[in-house]
């Protein structure tokens, strides 16, 4: 008997179709991922199943839950007992005034039906096993963002749910969480169904079984991870695996003498906020046209030493010596979230002539600027909610090189944009650093992007 | 903790100081006499004449220059003693704890009213939504729409007329406070239950009550045990507001119900130019206002301390 | 669904609001006599073709006062937020941005006109100069100004630290280009909210101050008096109290009609 | 010291009906609704709330035509030269504390009561003296007639010796009369209980509450709701509306008190007789009494009452000639200007009125007033502020007009009021100002000492038509008091002096 069967499902806003008919079939102990770029409709297939679309969009087809076809109010009747939903944003799934331990014995005995004496045994027996023991009492926004997604999955496991959808597992978190998060994905849904969905090829890699590649609510190519990953048929599919920094041409490294003319340089330099000291003893020399990379956990100070560098925050201790005689606006940076980064309150253009206006600089290079960064004339019409997070990550480029800069520190540039668009923006960063000799610190949690676009890495540990 | 408590004295010390002394000025700066004012509130308003005025400004030393006053006052202020009314003769003290006692009682019999109306209402609303919401949405906006003394006029005319439930006006027994907690009450409500509606419906779209539906609580288990808590931090910042409009409504509704209240007294205290008596009562409703706020940013910050450090 | 909701209340308060402007001020024009004028022997009369909405208790037009009352408070209200609003915004930028001392010294004066009951301060101030309805508005602004101080405060304060403007600061532009670009579009639609709710305020106040016979002098037609004035005849002519009162609800559900966004706020 | 009253009530209630516990319930208890405060103990002060609810009472009582009837002193004589006035005691009279009431503790009362600001300082007393445990004995340096009436006055209410402290402040209203003070909660009520050994008529109702009701609407709504037994103040616009009432009686009493404009003579505008005769010409009296005031007979020309018969003059007319009115101006020299105000030399005739919302119809009155001089082009700024401000404004002469509410029956006999009103070229605060009649002042002065009837209504009349016609004060109508009384309510009588409320002849008919 299948655990899930779908047949013909999709979804529709009023009658545009965002989710394109689709069947499939889901047996014990079988795992599938739907792999595909962020907002391609991945998601509602999961919310069609699970039956919390919402109120402005329906679904239509026939989804079969443990071999029965169930309506929207049966199926509620089995979430959590039987079928259960790991939501995007974990740390915002958990209740924020309420500790993981609470929460998670809460499940247990309310919905496992459990006696307090016993859900408090299962909760400690779950918080060993997956070494939550350390954030077991705190609130949400006190716990790390992998560890707010492990007591999720537990929260979401602890009603003894057979079947788990996992809506994007591993968003936003570091290399070293994601392996760790998608193994216990794969532990607890062992004897049940696990259809998991995300933007990361090397985690469909993990999970394995069937994959499902989708693209704009549409399926593109479907088979086993082992056949689809290595050998991709569809040329998108194609697209999507080599977006992946491990696949990308390493270009050679420059290498640049002690000697030579140093823009900027930290002498026994401590960085913190407020009066908290995050990273002690930094010496380093970064010289104009040079690409250094700066990798570390979130949450060790990589930012913090960004703002440090462009003399936005006080250092602790220590020194930071610039080149003199350069004036301030050459020093630039580039942010992590770049639709907070503009005002959305004007056409882009508008932002554009402000800044042409304010230093007086020549419009006549703006042109061949937009091109070689892929933006056109009508999309500077438009304001920046009505833009694309990479163009607009482009467009904020764009001001910074009309400002000629000197120094440019990109802060995780890239996390928030799909792979294809994190290949193009930072291969231009690498551009710009040889072109303009401008120096260019690069941040990223990704030590493989680091590995193939900087000449050298500045390790911060935690 | 401590430390909050600590500014919060300072600046309870400089709005009781700052309160009392602008009444004083503001007082000091009205036109015509002091001591004619005193003999109408003393003598009654046929009785008052010269030699009643002259009289008055004797014996109160009215003539001394508003400076020496002043620091009369202060210096009875700092051995703690607020003087005597220049109408009645009687310590302000006593007169204002008959005065701030009754406006207390007043003043929570309205807000513990308007919460039972609006908390249930807002909640209510938010979660059924639809024809019962726009309903109610109309209804407060015209509650709103209404000047708290209509309010106190159609609470008499409906409970106190047709159906001779309770005392037109008056105090000294349980019953009598009734019909005047009921205006406060609906005045209040008529704004608390669209906060709390909205705060509600905030609560009820967001993440972590779905993923407590998907976690396979039932509505009633996830709005008890999680939209409760969450509910209350927004309501409680809100009532701290509303402790503004809530003297405003007192005034009136004092004045129409006959209740010997701060803010009916002060009324009469301006028009009476009794000095003393307002000055203690700004300087009580200084006091009262600062510890009240404090008792709300407290438990705010207990509800929910992600609120970083108190300030 | 939502959107549309939105824009037919605001909708409906606009429409009500010029409703009330066209009545009050195009009366004054198109109808001669004076709403200040008595006939004695004609009083509380049914309205008829003469006299629209009947007279008062003076014989009086009722259709020419209730013009003049609704001309003052709207121009009241009117005077009040925009001062107010200036005022705040002004005070809240200055305290925001400059922080220190500023910031003290205004907060101080916030907590000194917040603890005394605002009624009580008009009243004090209507006695300095009983009957001028300039202090009257110099009262209410003075008391209003605050809300939209403390707004204005906190929005710059959490606009201040977003990327949007540190990044603006890093390109070198000025304090008055990020209270264009950046901080004024965050704050426009909240003002507009509280500013629609602070007019209405401002009439409900002037309206309470008819109520203790503070302010309003005769013959000036105001709202609130003329509602105090006609109760005692609301067995007699309900249809007199009626009209003051429905005018004063009307004017301050429009005010609260054209404040609406999405949630109702909080004032 | 508030709590010591309610406590000292208390106590009060358990020595005098130990047996049995009596209560203030709804049933027992008639309530009473009044406009005013009582701001302290001391009856100098604004005593007549325990006049009133006849806690305390005088020597000397006032019956409904203004006779001067016994009270405390049974009877009472005045010596040849008029110099000493002694009053003989009612027989065995006792104080709510038991103590009983005799010549020393009436001397020692009345004493405290002449240090005071009262009406007592208006007369010429030189000393009040004890001549035996029944009679004291009052010595005056002239003849003074109005002091019989003085001695009816609540300023003069007699208090038993424990009443006051050390320095002579009233700590705790004990009196003699039929009710005694039950609770005390300042300034806004007062509960009295039946007082079983009052040397006079026994009351009959257990307990009476007195409470001020500021707002009129709230009263007429007590009245509506039958929550108020008797509520006095009625406003006379919801006075039709209340007499359609089934279970209510609508009393209307005439007052001796007059709603008149008090002019500033000094003023340029004001000082020609013609100018004021235009401006009483003006007055639609008529309209005012009937519209505004809603009883229509009130309106008058003249201060004093009809039944106040020596000081009435008979051919004085009332009626409203706009047109002569504007013709006196002309003559005047006024002349209309473009935007019809009258103008002498440039100078509009405008006036600022002064007048008090305490009593709500003044400002109404007044508005009447500001539109019907406007008619003869007059302009009229109100300003309603607080009553203080007329006496000062007669100190300083910054007056202009004033619109007031004068009560000549304060003390029985008017002449008091009168001299203190018009006795001197300045005036009176509440009187006339700058209006000097030398001829007229000195007989006033005269009057104290006339003892003839007939000379005496001779020189009155002659005093009021010289009034009349210079118009130092223009009247416009007598007051009329409406008082409400539930119909379970038996042998209530409203006292024109409002001096008493006569609780003790009430009875309940249930």
């Amino acid at each position: 008997m299948h655990l899930i069967k779908t047949t013909d499902l999709a979804v529709y806003a009023g009658n545009v179709e965002l989710l394109q008919p689709l069947s499939l079939t889901l047996n014990k102990g079988e795992r599938l991922t739907i792999l595909g770029q962020t907002g391609s409709g991945k998601s509602l297939l999961a919310q069609a199943i699970m039956g919390n679309l919402s109120e402005s969009l329906h679904c239509e087809g026939n989804v079969e839950l443990f071999g029965k076809s169930r309506s929207l109010s049966e199926r509620k009747a089995l979430w959590g007992r039987q079928l259960t939903l790991l939501p995007q944003e974990p740390w915002n799934a958990l209740s924020p005034l309420m500790t993981a331990r609470n929460q998670l014995k809460e499940t247990y005995r309310l919905v496992r039906g459990l006696a307090e004496s016993a859900a408090r045994t299962r909760t400690e027996e779950d918080l060993n096993q997956f070494e939550l023991q350390a954030g077991a009492d705190k609130r949400v926004d006190q716990l790390s963002g992998g560890m707010a997604q492990r007591v999720a999955i537990t929260c979401a496991m602890a009603g003894g749910a057979q079947v788990l959808l996992a809506d994007e597992p591993t968003k936003g978190l570091d290399i070293s969480r994601r392996d760790h998060v998608v193994g216990q994905l794969k532990a607890q849904a062992a004897d049940g169904v696990l259809l998991t969905i995300t933007h990361d090829v090397a985690v469909a890699r993990q999970t394995g079984g069937r994959v499902m590649v989708m693209k704009d609510g549409v399926l593109l190519e479907e088979g086993l991870a082992e056949d689809v990953l290595s050998t991709p048929q569809h040329p998108y599919t194609r697209a999507l695996i080599s977006a992946d920094p491990a696949k990308w041409w390493q270009p050679p490294r420059q290498v640049f003498p002690e000697d030579s003319e140093a823009l900027i340089s930290a002498r026994q330099l401590t960085v913190g906020r407020g009066d908290q000291a995050l990273v002690s003893g930094l010496n380093f020399t970064v010289h104009p046209g040079e690409v250094v990379g700066v990798v570390g956990d979130s949450g060790c100070g990589k930012s913090t030493l960004g703002d440090t560098l462009l003399g936005l925050i006080p250092p602790h201790s220590g020194l930071v010596d610039r080149q003199k005689g350069i004036s301030a606006h050459h020093w630039q940076k580039l942010y992590q979230d770049p639709t907070a980064a503009v005002s959305h309150a004007v056409p882009l253009n508008v932002l554009l002539t402000d800044l042409v206006q304010l230093h007086n600089l020549d419009a006549t290079s703006v042109p061949a600027l937009m091109a070689r960064l892929g933006l056109s004339e009508t999309l500077l019409q438009r304001t920046a909610s009505e833009v694309s997070g990479g163009e607009l990550q482009r467009f904020c480029l764009l001001r910074i090189l009309l400002l000629k800069p000197v120094f440019l520190f990109a802060d995780e540039p890239t996390s928030r944009l799909d792979p294809v668009t994190t290949r193009e923006v930072s291969q231009l960063l690498v551009d710009l650093a040889r072109e303009q000799g401008c120096a260019v610190m690069l941040v990223s949690h990704d030590p493989m992007l680091i590995e193939k676009r900087c000449d050298r890495v500045i390790q911060l540990s935690a | 903790m401590t430390q909050l408590l600590f500014k919060r004295l300072l600046q309870l010390l400089g709005v009781a100081w700052g309160v009392s002394t602008l009444t004083f000025l503001l007082m000091r700066s009205l036109p015509g006499d002091m001591a004619y004012r005193i003999a109408a509130g003393r003598y009654g308003m046929d009785a008052v004449d010269t030699t009643s005025a002259d009289l008055v400004r004797a014996e109160l030393g009215l003539d001394q220059g508003p400076f020496r006053a002043y620091l009369q006052w202060f210096s009875d202020l700092l051995t703690g003693n607020l003087g005597n009314s220049l109408v009645s003769g009687m310590p302000v003290v006593d007169e204002l704890w008959h005065m701030l006692s009754h406006s207390f009682y007043l003043a929570m019999a309205g807000v513990v009213l308007s919460m039972l109306i609006a908390v249930p209402l807002g909640v209510a609303t938010a979660w059924w939504g639809g024809w019962f919401d726009r309903l109610m949405l109309t209804l407060s906006t015209l509650m709103r729409a209404l000047p708290v003394f209509v309010t106190g006029l159609l609470v008499i005319i409906l409970f106190a007329l047709e159906l001779q439930w309770f005392p037109v006006a008056g105090f000294g027994s349980v019953s009598h406070l009734v019909l005047p907690a009921i205006a406060l009450g609906l005045s209040l409500a008529a704004v608390s239950n669209r906060v709390v509606h909205n705060e509600a419906r905030k609560v009820m779209q967001s993440p972590f009550f779905e993923f407590a539906r998907t976690k396979g609580l039932s509505n009633w288990q996830v709005l008890y045990r999680h939209g409760v808590r969450n509910l209350a931090v927004p309501v409680v910042a809100f009532m701290g507001i509303q402790l503004i409009m809530l003297v405003e409504g007192v005034v009136m509704i004092e004045s129409l119900f006959s209740w010997p209240g701060v803010g009916h007294g002060l009324a009469h205290a301006i028009f009476a130019r009794d000095i003393p008596v307002i000055q203690g009562a700004a300087l009580m409703m200084g006091i009262l206002f600062v510890l009240l706020n404090t008792a709300v940013d407290i438990a705010c910050y207990c509800l929910d301390p992600r609120g970083g450090r108190l300030q | 669904m939502r959107e549309r909701t939105l824009m037919n209340a605001r909708g409906l308060g606009l429409l009500l609001l010029t409703v009330l402007c066209v009545y009050s001020f195009g009366t004054s024009f198109l109808f001669a006599g004076d709403g200040n004028s008595q006939n004695l022997n004609h009083i509380l009369s049914i309205p008829n073709a003469e006299f629209l909405l009947g007279t008062d208790h003076f014989g009086r037009n009722m259709w020419l006062r209730l013009a003049d009352a609704l001309q003052l408070s709207l121009f009241l209200a009117l005077a009040c937020v925009l001062t107010s609003v200036v005022t705040g915004v002004i005070l809240g930028v200055l305290a925001a941005t400059r922080g220190g001392w500023i910031d003290r010294l205004i907060d101080m004066l916030v907590t000194l006109i917040m603890a005394l009951p605002g009624l009580v301060l008009v009243m004090i101030f209507a006695s300095i100069a009983p009957g001028s309805l300039l202090v009257l508005y110099i009262a209410i602004a003075l008391i209003q100004w605050v809300e939209y101080f403390r707004l204005t405060r906190a929005v710059i304060q959490r606009v201040d630290t977003s990327p949007a403007v540190e990044s603006s600061r890093l390109m070198g532009f000025g304090l008055w280009y990020l209270f264009r670009r950046h901080y004024w579009p965050v704050l426009a639609p909240q003002l507009l909210t509280l500013a629609a709710f602070g007019a209405a305020n401002a009439v409900l106040m002037m309206a309470s101050l008819g109520f203790v016979y503070v302010g309003i002098q005769p013959p000036t037609a105001e709202l609130g008096q003329m509602i105090v004035e006609l109760f005692p005849y609301y067995q007699e002519a309900p249809w007199l109290l009626a009209q003051p009162l429905l005018a004063l609800a009307l004017l301050v559900l429009a005010f609260h009609l054209c404040g609406r966004r999405g949630a109702d706020a909080p004032d | 010291m508030l709590k010591v009253i309610s406590v000292l009530g208390v106590a009060g209630t358990l020595l005098l009906s130990a047996p049995l516990l009596a209560e203030p319930t709804k049933e027992n208890t008639l309530t009473i609704k009044g406009q005013f405060e009582f701001a302290s103990l001391d009856p100098t002060r604004r005593g007549y709330v325990f006049q009133r609810m006849q806690v305390l009472e005088t020597l000397v009582n006032v019956d409904s035509q203004g006779n001067l009837t016994p009270g405390l002193a049974s009877k009472w004589e005045v010596s040849e030269d008029g110099k000493a006035w002694t009053f003989t005691l009612q027989p065995d009279v006792k104080f709510h504390d038991g103590s009983s009431l005799d010549a020393a503790a009436v001397v020692n009362s009345l004493n405290i009561a002449r240090a005071k600001p009262g009406l007592m300082q208006g007369a010429p007393i030189t000393g009040i003296e004890v001549l035996d445990p029944q009679r004291i004995q009052v010595n005056l340096a002239n003849p003074y007639s109005p002091l019989g009436a003085i001695m009816a006055n609540y300023s003069t209410a007699i208090l038993a010796p424990k009443a006051f402290d050390a320095d002579a402040n009233v700590v705790s209203v004990i009196g003699t009369g039929p009710f005694t003070a039950y609770e005390i909660a300042m300034p806004h009520k007062l509960v009295v209980e039946r007082f079983a050994d009052y040397w006079g008529k026994k009351a009959s109702i257990e307990y009476a509450s007195y409470l001020t009701g500021h707002r009129a609407e709230s009263r007429v709504l007590q009245v509506r709701s039958g929550e108020g037994d008797i509520v006095f103040g009625l406003d006379a616009a919801s006075v039709p509306a209340l007499r359609m009432l089934p279970q209510v009686n609508i009393l209307r009493s005439d007052l001796p008190r007059v709603l008149s404009i008090k002019l500033n003579l000094a003023h340029p505008m004001l000082a020609s007789k013609l100018s004021r005769e235009a401006l009483s010409l003006a007055i639609n009296r008529q309209g005012i009494a009937s519209a505004v005031l809603r009883s229509p007979e009130s309106a008058t020309a003249q201060l004093l009452p009809s039944y106040m018969s020596d000081w009435h003059i008979g051919d004085t007319s009332a009626e409203q000639d706009l047109k002569r009115a504007e013709s006196l101006l002309l003559s005047e020299g006024w002349q209309k200007n473009s935007d019809g105000w009258m103008e002498k030399a440039g100078q509009p005739f405008e006036l600022t009125l002064i007048t008090y919302a305490d009593r709500p119809e003044l400002v109404t009155v007044a508005t009447a007033l500001q539109d019907q001089w406007k008619r003869i082009g007059v302009k009229l700024n109100v300003n309603v502020t607080n009553s203080s401000a007329i006496p000062s404004g007669h100190q300083d002469g910054s007056l202009e007009v004033a619109l007031i509410a004068r009560n000549y029956g304060t003390i029985a006999d008017p002449l008091g009021v009168l001299i203190k009103d018009f006795g001197n070229s300045s005036g009176g605060d509440w009187g006339s100002m700058n209006w000097s009649k030398p001829a007229i002042q000195a007989s006033l002065g005269q009057l104290v000492q006339q003892n003839d009837t007939a000379k005496y209504r001779q020189q009155a009349q002659q005093i009021a038509k010289a009034i009349y016609e210079d118009k130092p004060l223009i009247a416009i109508a007598h007051y009329v008091q409406h008082t409400a009384v539930q119909k379970e309510v038996e042998g209530f009588r409203f006292d024109p002096y409002e001096r008493s409320y006569y609780l003790n002849e009430i009875k309940w008919n249930r």
